[in-house]
């Protein structure tokens, strides 16, 4: 059944940072530059081509984007600037606008106002709630208990509280993505065993990003490795060790070095990307979404207001320390709230999902394959 | 007539210093001008709203202005005939193709619009006067181009120099082996011309020589030739090769495209016209060593026609008109590492397997890789095309290398298609169980059986792939090819043991003197621009200099051919009738302006 | 070894004898067998030419003009046409097999036709053999 | 006969190819042992300087008298070889070339038969040559006037080139007006000039050039006699045909093309949707300024079909070579007029070869121009979309850059119908004495060297014609056209070609079969002497007469029947 084409969809994606993609005329320059793409996985041209013809189903259905690291490689050679990278960058946006069935993302990613004011509300109504249940327990001039201003088991509440719905929103949107990729597609029959075995997948691939060890340039890898992993180890420090992280007066240096580890990683990262982004020197620094820089801002907010916090409070100003709290919480909240389940953070989920899922469609495909017999040579004009 | 005018620019090229406000002005002071407006770079146009100013300013005549209104035209026609208004009314003043934007500026632009307002065709007022011309014609290079309207002009009679740079007439052609797609040998059908050029009374042929300078107006030029110090008397020399034989300097040639060695003392290639030998200072021992050692070459010619003290002469010639056939040169393909040409030793290029593929090459035509061989004289191993060498067992061709890419020339350079397709027919000739493949972009087959020829070589067995490689890598001593075979819709990584690129083409080295030293303009690729791209592809904004062949844009031969004999009518009709034309610069946006009057009356 | 034809051909000078040449630049290779003379046109051949050749040995004869219509001299090769029947009535009562001469036409662009033509007419007068006439001569010559 | 002269064979090795194949060495010794033959040598390129050189050192030093070469085909380099005897002194007519490469070394691969059909033919030529007479080339009158076949863009600019160099030219014209193809079209790519200033002025320095004839309406009916000296006869339709002769040196045939039928092609459905038009009829919309549906809205979808009826098996073989450029011009000239809407092109290869045409090209992509490539002979299908469809057809491509079948809205679609050689072609190549190839088009002298010239002397061929061509390329042909008639006609005299047929008045009987036999009336009878003559310089040496003369009072020189008999005796000996 032949599809429609859709000259509209490009127009649409241009709100999500395609602006050149229509420039593209098919030389191939750019999947033949990209160590991703192998055999049938033509990136990124195939994704191109696909936003050209605004060929939608095809591209809900499409990994490709999430393979992709944005070394900035086809951009550079692209005989007509049609820069690839940057489009599949936007696809990404799309797509996870898409995964999203809220709808949020969508609004987010169209107007970066929208978000700003998103986070901006968010934020105040944090600070509100918090100065409000600190005052009803406690004082403004006690950081620890008792009568602590912010007391960590209370966080420590709201913070699971907050993960929940975090993990339901986000499990729905990785439901949606199987779906769209795995789960719709009639010809594509996955015996449970392929999922099975390619399971390692996920942990691997989120732990080590090692696929974008393979990309020319290795230092943008290092870079997004760290930032994750002191994400992810402060995430993990906060979620279960928060009594330490907070309380004093003590410093248990057990769980503090982590802390501090991921604190300096943090900033670091965020801090040389924001720099970079402002330079506008390397491909894949050059064209900033809004999202791009509302993430970033508020990943520095949240690291360096949680140092000080911990300074402050160290150095016996408690008042001071829970203010800055308080901004921590501002800076949290949206981040946690907005940013993972609906906006740029959510690619923390989505990547390892397109790896894992791809590598099962793979599987299952070539075992088709084994059944079809070998691939010809290319065809003769 | 009410008159609107609307300037927009389609900010195709830059606005070539264009005082846009002053135009704004001189337009507004037009006769029957009704309105001015600047809708500013690529003006999103509504036709219904233009309609509407149309009708409200009762507008019977629409002139756009800019560098290319006619991106617009469609809008204000629309709109016109929304109006109720002619539609053979819109008339377009394009700066861009009246050689505003190219250097004539304001003046020029002025004079455009007025031409448009007054409904007169800028190339029916813009007629510059005619003067004098002498009898005696230049030409500068003698590739096929220079060497077919050579030979036009001095067959009617009148007297031709013919200036080429190298020490030999033939440019690329007889460098070539054969030619698409009929595939006759290149030297079989211009080496008769060449001689030609060699034995004509009425030409006086220049070999090793360069311009100088030129000065003069239209019609009657004076141009200062340099006669390089070619060491060897072209009419004593009976190419014995005496002197080669025994000359210890060594350089690559030039006319092998540096796969091959030669002396320093040789002859480009036997059937050179003229056929004489040339020393060439540069790879000299004599004059490396400012006449210490050597100068063997003198006892040895039999003929004593070498002389070692000559030196450059100065010639002046005077003239009345000039055509330009300087060709093109290959871009370097060097520039775009990921080819890996200068690495790896069997990437070519085109020009390179032209000469490997030529009879008269150093392999004598036998198509095969490059072998390591010692070299004494440096002491280091180097890869050399020995007839010795095993023959590819696949070879690639891979086009648009450095053609379409805004990276590198955006243009594309016409004649890389079809001769890349000649090459896969001689790969499959000479070796027909080699694999053949081709990587294109778009099959440019659009000649006079050009079409079929693409045809008939998908039907021998060559792999027309579609996709434009990006990489050349080594892979465990294997050179493998790394694309996307995009019509079978998958990545290929093709090993093969010769790889050619399909360089495009460049204007030839110099060309910017020589449009400084003549006062033309060069294009936005930097070819020579003609008066009008439609009705005058071999004029110049300059009376009595003229463009012929690939230095007025990429161009195969019987496209270059038939602009050399175009050349000729327009030299020959200024001698015949005495007068030629003087140059459009020269005209006066008043004289101009005069003339568009004179013509509505009629 | 097999025996191998020696066949004449007359080739028109405008399209046939182009035509072979473009077989010769296009390199449509085809049996050696044929020795071309040029003629500016069918209508100069003489049908003693014909008769010459075989009597001088050749097994065959081959003839080759422009496309009816395409003649360079607009109708020569109607001339050649007319001759023709006449000709072969001629070579019967001789008792020389007609197939032995043959009548095509070739245009300028027809290289891969007349390569073809050869091939099949080499095969086709290889398998008739020797000329009568070549053998005749032969004989006498043993006599005398 | 041959003993009595002194010939001299030369084997060329052409390099290697004939020498890859021929044993060049083995045939120059054969040729040796001839009766006649004093020098016998191969050399690696006989065309070339040396080559030439070593013929005229041996005439001179041996005292030659005949030359035979054996190289590559006589329509090469024939003329070479004439020039480097007559430079030697010797007649130039006393050659003979042996062809040894196009019909030898090219064609067989067998060094052994290959060498021996090698040595048959310069036998033959060799026995031949000995024959051959001091012929001389004679000069006649070239008349500068010209005329000139059509009055397009070409025909025009011919006409003004040669008005320019001072001849009189009289430019026939079949419609009532002048501008041909080009004066239907609005706008040129890729500049987006105006097409009709470029008309216009044409027109205007046409008619008010003293020295062009414009005859409208009119066709040529004949043309007689030879190159310098051509009548042609021009009937003038309008108002009652009246017929006007003149004396012409030369003729430029400027006939351009005619548009493919794009009802031919039944998958496009033309003639049938409404809504699908060809390039021509969106020219005509283009100028009235209203781009519209037969429905009469303005498209929303528009799609361009390209390649209609060009590089398909079932019509034409060949490209058009403007149709691409021409679409993307529609492409922007659409999306211009009627903003917001969406313009598809269905192409194969975008050939945007010219100055400008790949900016051009980058242009149309960054207008958001959707582009789509369909496979040759895989050609689109266009279908009348269903009522819930918000478009008039949709188009059924297998796409090829993504692999996918598609459907493609459209609400107009435009056929790039390609270019075909004129209906009566047949009946001009006729008239003026050219031959066409299989698609119709006129064949040049040479395909590369001499693209305007014809075989037949005087008749020249410039643009459309000759093969498709844009504006530029066409006007550098019409350029070049009148440039080689300038260059040959400023003499007021050319030399003819001595080949030309006799006749002998003895054995004349006055039988006058030859008069009609003549295509070129060449031939009068002397009512008085009751004999037949040849006017030399009309005959064109095709031999009719000769082969039918029942008296045997004709020959053809440099074809007499000594000559080719010995030819015959060449090949078999």
């Amino acid at each position: 059944m032949a599809i429609r084409v859709n000259p509209k969809l490009i127009g649409d994606l241009e709100a999500f940072g395609a602006e050149d993609v229509s420039k593209c005329y098919h030389c191939g320059n750019c999947s033949a530059v990209c160590p991703f793409s192998k055999e049938t996985h033509i990136i990124p041209r195939r994704s191109m081509r696909y936003l050209q013809m605004g060929m939608e189903e095809k591209l809900k259905g499409s990994l490709e984007p999430w393979l992709c690291y944005y070394c900035g490689e086809c951009s550079e050679t692209c005989p007509r600037d049609a820069e690839p990278g940057e489009t599949m960058m936007a696809l990404r946006r799309w797509l996870t606008s898409r995964y999203d069935f809220t709808g949020i993302s969508r609004l987010f990613y169209r107007s970066g106002k929208f978000e700003i004011m998103a986070v901006v509300v968010a934020a105040l109504l944090t600070a509100l709630g918090f100065v409000l249940w600190g005052m009803s327990r406690g004082s403004i001039h006690n950081y620890d208990p008792p009568n602590a201003f912010l007391p960590d088991s209370g966080i420590h509440i709201f913070d699971w509280a907050l993960a929940g719905v975090l993990l339901v929103l986000l499990i729905t949107n990785c439901i949606r993505m199987w779906w769209f990729t795995i789960g719709r597609d009639k010809n594509l029959h996955v015996p449970f065993w392929i999922y099975a075995k390619k399971l390692f997948v996920l942990p691997l691939h989120f732990l080590t990003q090692k696929r974008y060890a393979q990309c020319e340039r290795k230092r943008p890898w290092l870079i997004h490795l760290a930032l994750m992993l002191s994400y992810v180890i402060m995430l993990v420090l906060i979620m279960f060790f928060l009594g330490f992280m907070q309380d004093g007066p003590s410093i248990d240096w057990r769980v503090h070095v982590f802390g501090y580890i991921a604190t300096v990683g943090l900033l670091g990262t965020t801090i040389f990307l924001l720099t970079r982004r402002i330079r506008k020197t390397e491909t894949q620094y050059k064209h900033s979404h809004e999202t791009d820089w509302i993430f970033l801002v508020l990943l520095i907010v949240v690291a360096f207001t949680g140092i000080l916090q911990h300074i402050l409070h160290r150095s016996g100003l408690d008042a001071a320390a829970n203010v800055t709290y308080i901004v921590h919480l501002m800076g949290v909240v949206p981040m946690l709230g907005l940013e993972v389940p609906f906006s740029k953070w959510s690619h923390l989920a989505y990547r390892p999902l397109a790896m894992f899922f791809s590598e099962v469609r793979d599987e299952t495909e070539l075992a088709a394959e084994k059944a079809a017999g070998p691939v010809s040579a290319p065809q003769a004009m | 007539m009410r008159t609107g005018v609307f300037i927009c620019q389609a900010g195709e090229a830059d606005q070539g210093g264009l005082d846009l406000h002053s135009v704004e002005a001189y337009a507004a002071n037009l006769p029957d001008v009704e309105l001015v407006r600047n809708l500013g770079l690529r003006p999103a146009l509504d036709p219904s709203v233009l309609a509407e100013e149309i009708r409200s300013a009762r507008l019977e005549r629409v002139v756009l202005a800019g560098d290319s209104p006619g991106f617009f035209k469609p809008a204000f026609t629309r709109a016109m005939a929304q109006a109720g208004g002619s539609t053979d009314e819109v008339r377009l003043a394009s700066f861009r193709a009246h050689g505003a934007m190219s250097g004539m500026g304001t003046v020029r632009a002025k004079s455009v619009l007025a031409c448009a307002v007054f409904g007169v065709p800028f190339s029916l007022a813009a007629v510059p006067d005619t003067t004098a011309t002498r009898p005696g014609t230049l030409i500068v290079g003698a590739g096929v181009a220079g060497i077919q309207a050579a030979l036009e002009i001095a067959d009617a009679g009148k007297q031709v120099y013919l200036v080429e740079r190298t020490a030999t007439i033939g440019g690329h052609m007889a460098m070539f082996d054969k030619t698409f797609p009929t595939l006759d040998c290149a030297a079989c059908i211009l080496t008769p011309k060449m001689v030609a050029v060699g034995q004509h009374p009425m030409i006086d042929l220049m070999t090793y020589a360069e311009v100088e300078d030129v000065t003069g107006s239209p019609g009657d030029y004076r141009a200062k030739i340099r006669k390089k110090a070619r060491h060897v008397d072209i009419d004593a020399c009976v190419a014995c090769a005496a002197c080669r034989d025994s000359c210890p300097g060594k350089a690559p040639s030039e006319f092998d495209s540096g796969i091959s060695e030669r002396r320093a003392i040789d002859i480009p290639f036997p059937q050179a016209v003229p056929n004489a030998y040339v020393l060439d200072e540069a790879s000299c021992l004599y004059f490396q060593s400012d006449g210490k050692r050597c100068g063997v070459c003198v006892k040895k010619c039999p003929k004593e026609c070498i002389d070692l003290e000559a030196k450059d002469e100065i010639i002046e010639v005077e003239i009345g008109n000039i055509i330009l056939a300087t060709g093109y040169d290959i871009y370097d393909a060097g520039k775009i590492e990921r080819y890996g040409y200068g690495l790896l030793p069997n990437v070519l290029t085109a020009i390179e397997f032209e000469r490997l593929t030529n009879a008269s090459g150093p392999t004598g035509g036998k198509i095969v890789t490059k072998t390591l061989k010692h070299n004494n004289r440096k002491k280091t191993d180097e890869w050399v095309l020995d007839p010795s060498g095993d023959p590819p067992k696949s070879v690639a061709i891979i086009h648009c290398v450095g053609s379409r890419d805004v990276q590198h020339n955006a243009y594309c350079s016409r004649v890389c298609c079809m001769y890349s397709l000649k090459f896969a027919h001689l790969v499959k000739e000479k070796l027909p169980d080699a694999e053949c493949y081709e990587y294109y972009i778009d099959m440019r087959a659009f000649g006079k059986g050009y079409e079929e020829f693409a045809d008939r070589i998908a039907e021998e067995g060559t792999y027309v792939v579609r996709g434009r490689t990006a990489r050349i890598v080594q892979e465990k001593g294997q050179m493998v090819i790394k694309g996307e075979d995009i019509i079978s819709e998958r990545m290929v990584d093709t090993p093969v043991d010769m790889a050619i690129l399909a360089v495009g083409l460049v204007p030839a080295e110099g060309s910017a003197k020589l449009a400084e030293m003549l006062g033309i303009s060069r294009d936005r690729d930097l070819w020579f621009s003609e008066l009008d791209y439609n009705s005058d592809p071999t004029d110049t904004e300059r009376g009595g200099v003229f463009v012929a062949g690939a230095c007025q844009a990429p161009k195969d031969i019987p496209d270059t051919v038939a602009q050399a004999s175009a050349v000729a009518a327009g030299v020959l009709k200024s001698i015949t009738s005495g007068r030629g034309s003087d140059s459009r610069a020269e005209l006066s946006l008043s004289e101009i302006e005069a003339r568009a009057r004179s013509l509505v009356q009629v | 070894m097999s025996f191998e034809p020696t066949i004449v051909g007359f080739l028109c000078n405008w399209c046939s004898y182009t035509g072979a040449d473009l077989a010769g630049t296009s390199r449509i290779h085809y049996a050696p067998n044929v020795r071309v003379i040029r003629v500016m046109c069918t209508a100069r051949i003489d049908p003693t030419f014909v008769l010459k050749a075989l009597h001088d040995g050749a097994d065959g004869v081959l003839i080759c003009g422009c496309h009816p219509g395409d003649c360079h001299y607009s109708e020569g090769n109607y001339k050649m046409m007319r001759r023709y029947p006449l000709l072969k009535k001629m070579l019967a009562d001789y008792g020389i097999d007609e197939a032995r001469v043959r009548l095509e036409w070739v245009s300028a662009s027809e290289g891969q036709r007349f390569a073809d033509i050869v091939d099949d007419m080499t095969q086709r007068v290889r398998e008739l053999g020797p000329s009568p006439i070549k053998e005749g001569l032969a004989r006498d010559m043993a006599e005398r | 006969m041959t003993d009595e002269c002194k010939i001299g064979v030369y084997v060329c090795n052409c390099g290697t190819n004939i020498a890859k194949v021929v044993d060049c060495d083995a045939v120059a010794e054969f040729a040796l042992d001839q009766p006649g033959v004093t020098v016998a040598k191969s050399y690696k390129y006989m065309c070339s300087n040396p080559g030439q050189e070593m013929i005229i050192e041996d005439i001179k030093a041996e005292g030659l008298d005949r030359v035979v070469v054996a190289a590559c085909s006589p329509r090469m380099h024939e003329p070479t070889f004439r020039k480097a005897l007559q430079t030697a002194g010797i007649n130039p007519y006393f050659l003979e070339m042996a062809n040894i490469r196009e019909q030898c070394s090219w064609v067989h691969d067998d060094p052994g038969e290959a060498t021996g059909k090698a040595r048959a033919l310069t036998m033959a030529a060799v026995r031949r040559v000995a024959y051959h007479e001091p012929l001389e080339k004679r000069s006649v009158d070239m008349n500068s006037n010209v005329l000139v076949i059509g009055g397009g863009v070409v025909g025009m600019t011919a006409a003004l080139e040669l008005a320019g160099g001072g001849s009189r030219v009289y430019l026939v014209e079949r419609e009532d007006h002048l501008g041909g193809n080009v004066a239907r079209v609005d706008l040129t790519a890729p500049f987006l000039d105006s097409a009709r200033d470029v008309v216009t002025s044409l027109v205007t320095r046409v008619t008010e050039n003293p020295r062009i004839e414009v005859l409208l309406e009119s066709e040529v009916t004949s043309f007689e006699g030879f190159v310098g000296n051509f009548e042609t006869k021009v009937v003038t339709k309008g108002n009652g045909a009246v017929s006007s002769e003149f004396q012409v040196g030369n003729v430029v045939v400027a006939t351009g093309y005619q548009q493919f039928d794009a009802s031919r092609v039944t998958h496009y459905g033309y003639g049938k949707l409404p809504n699908v038009i060809t390039s021509f009829e969106l020219e005509q919309m283009l100028r009235a300024g209203c781009i519209e549906t037969k429905e009469g809205r303005p498209p929303h979808y528009v799609a361009i079909i390209h390649c209609v009826g060009s590089r398909s098996r079932e019509f034409h073989p060949y490209c058009s070579r403007v149709c691409c450029m021409t679409a993307l011009k529609y492409a922007h000239e659409v999306r211009s007029a009627v903003p917001g809407c969406y313009v598809s092109d269905i192409y194969i290869d975008m050939h945007a070869f010219g100055k400008g045409h790949e900016d051009f090209y980058r242009g149309a992509s960054e207008a958001k121009t959707l582009f789509l490539m369909y496979g040759k002979n895989d050609h689109p299908v266009i279908r009348k979309a269903g009522p819930k469809d918000d478009c008039e057809m949709l188009i059924e491509v297998n796409e090829k850059l993504s692999g996918e079948v598609i459907e493609i809205p459209a609400d107009l679609v435009i056929l790039m119908v390609g270019m075909e050689a004129q209906a009566d072609s047949e009946a001009t190549a006729r008239l003026v004495n050219i031959s066409r190839d299989k698609d119709g088009w006129f064949i040049e002298s040479h395909p590369k060297l001499d693209p305007v010239a014809t075989t037949t002397d005087g008749v020249y061929i410039a643009g459309a014609c000759a093969a498709p061509k844009d504006i530029p390329d066409s006007v550098a042909q019409a350029r070049a056209a009148a440039g080689r008639i300038l260059a040959r006609s400023i003499h007021g005299t050319i030399e003819v070609d001595a080949v030309f047929a006799e006749i002998d008045e003895e054995k004349c009987s006055g039988c006058r079969i030859c008069n009609d036999l003549c295509p070129y009336s060449a031939i009068d009878f002397d009512e008085e002497k009751k004999r037949s003559t040849v006017i030399s310089a009309v005959c064109k040496a095709c031999g009719a007469c000769v082969a039918a003369c029942p008296s045997g009072a004709i020959t053809a020189r440099h074809f007499t029947d000594r000559q080719i008999n010995a030819q015959i005796e060449g090949v078999l000996a």
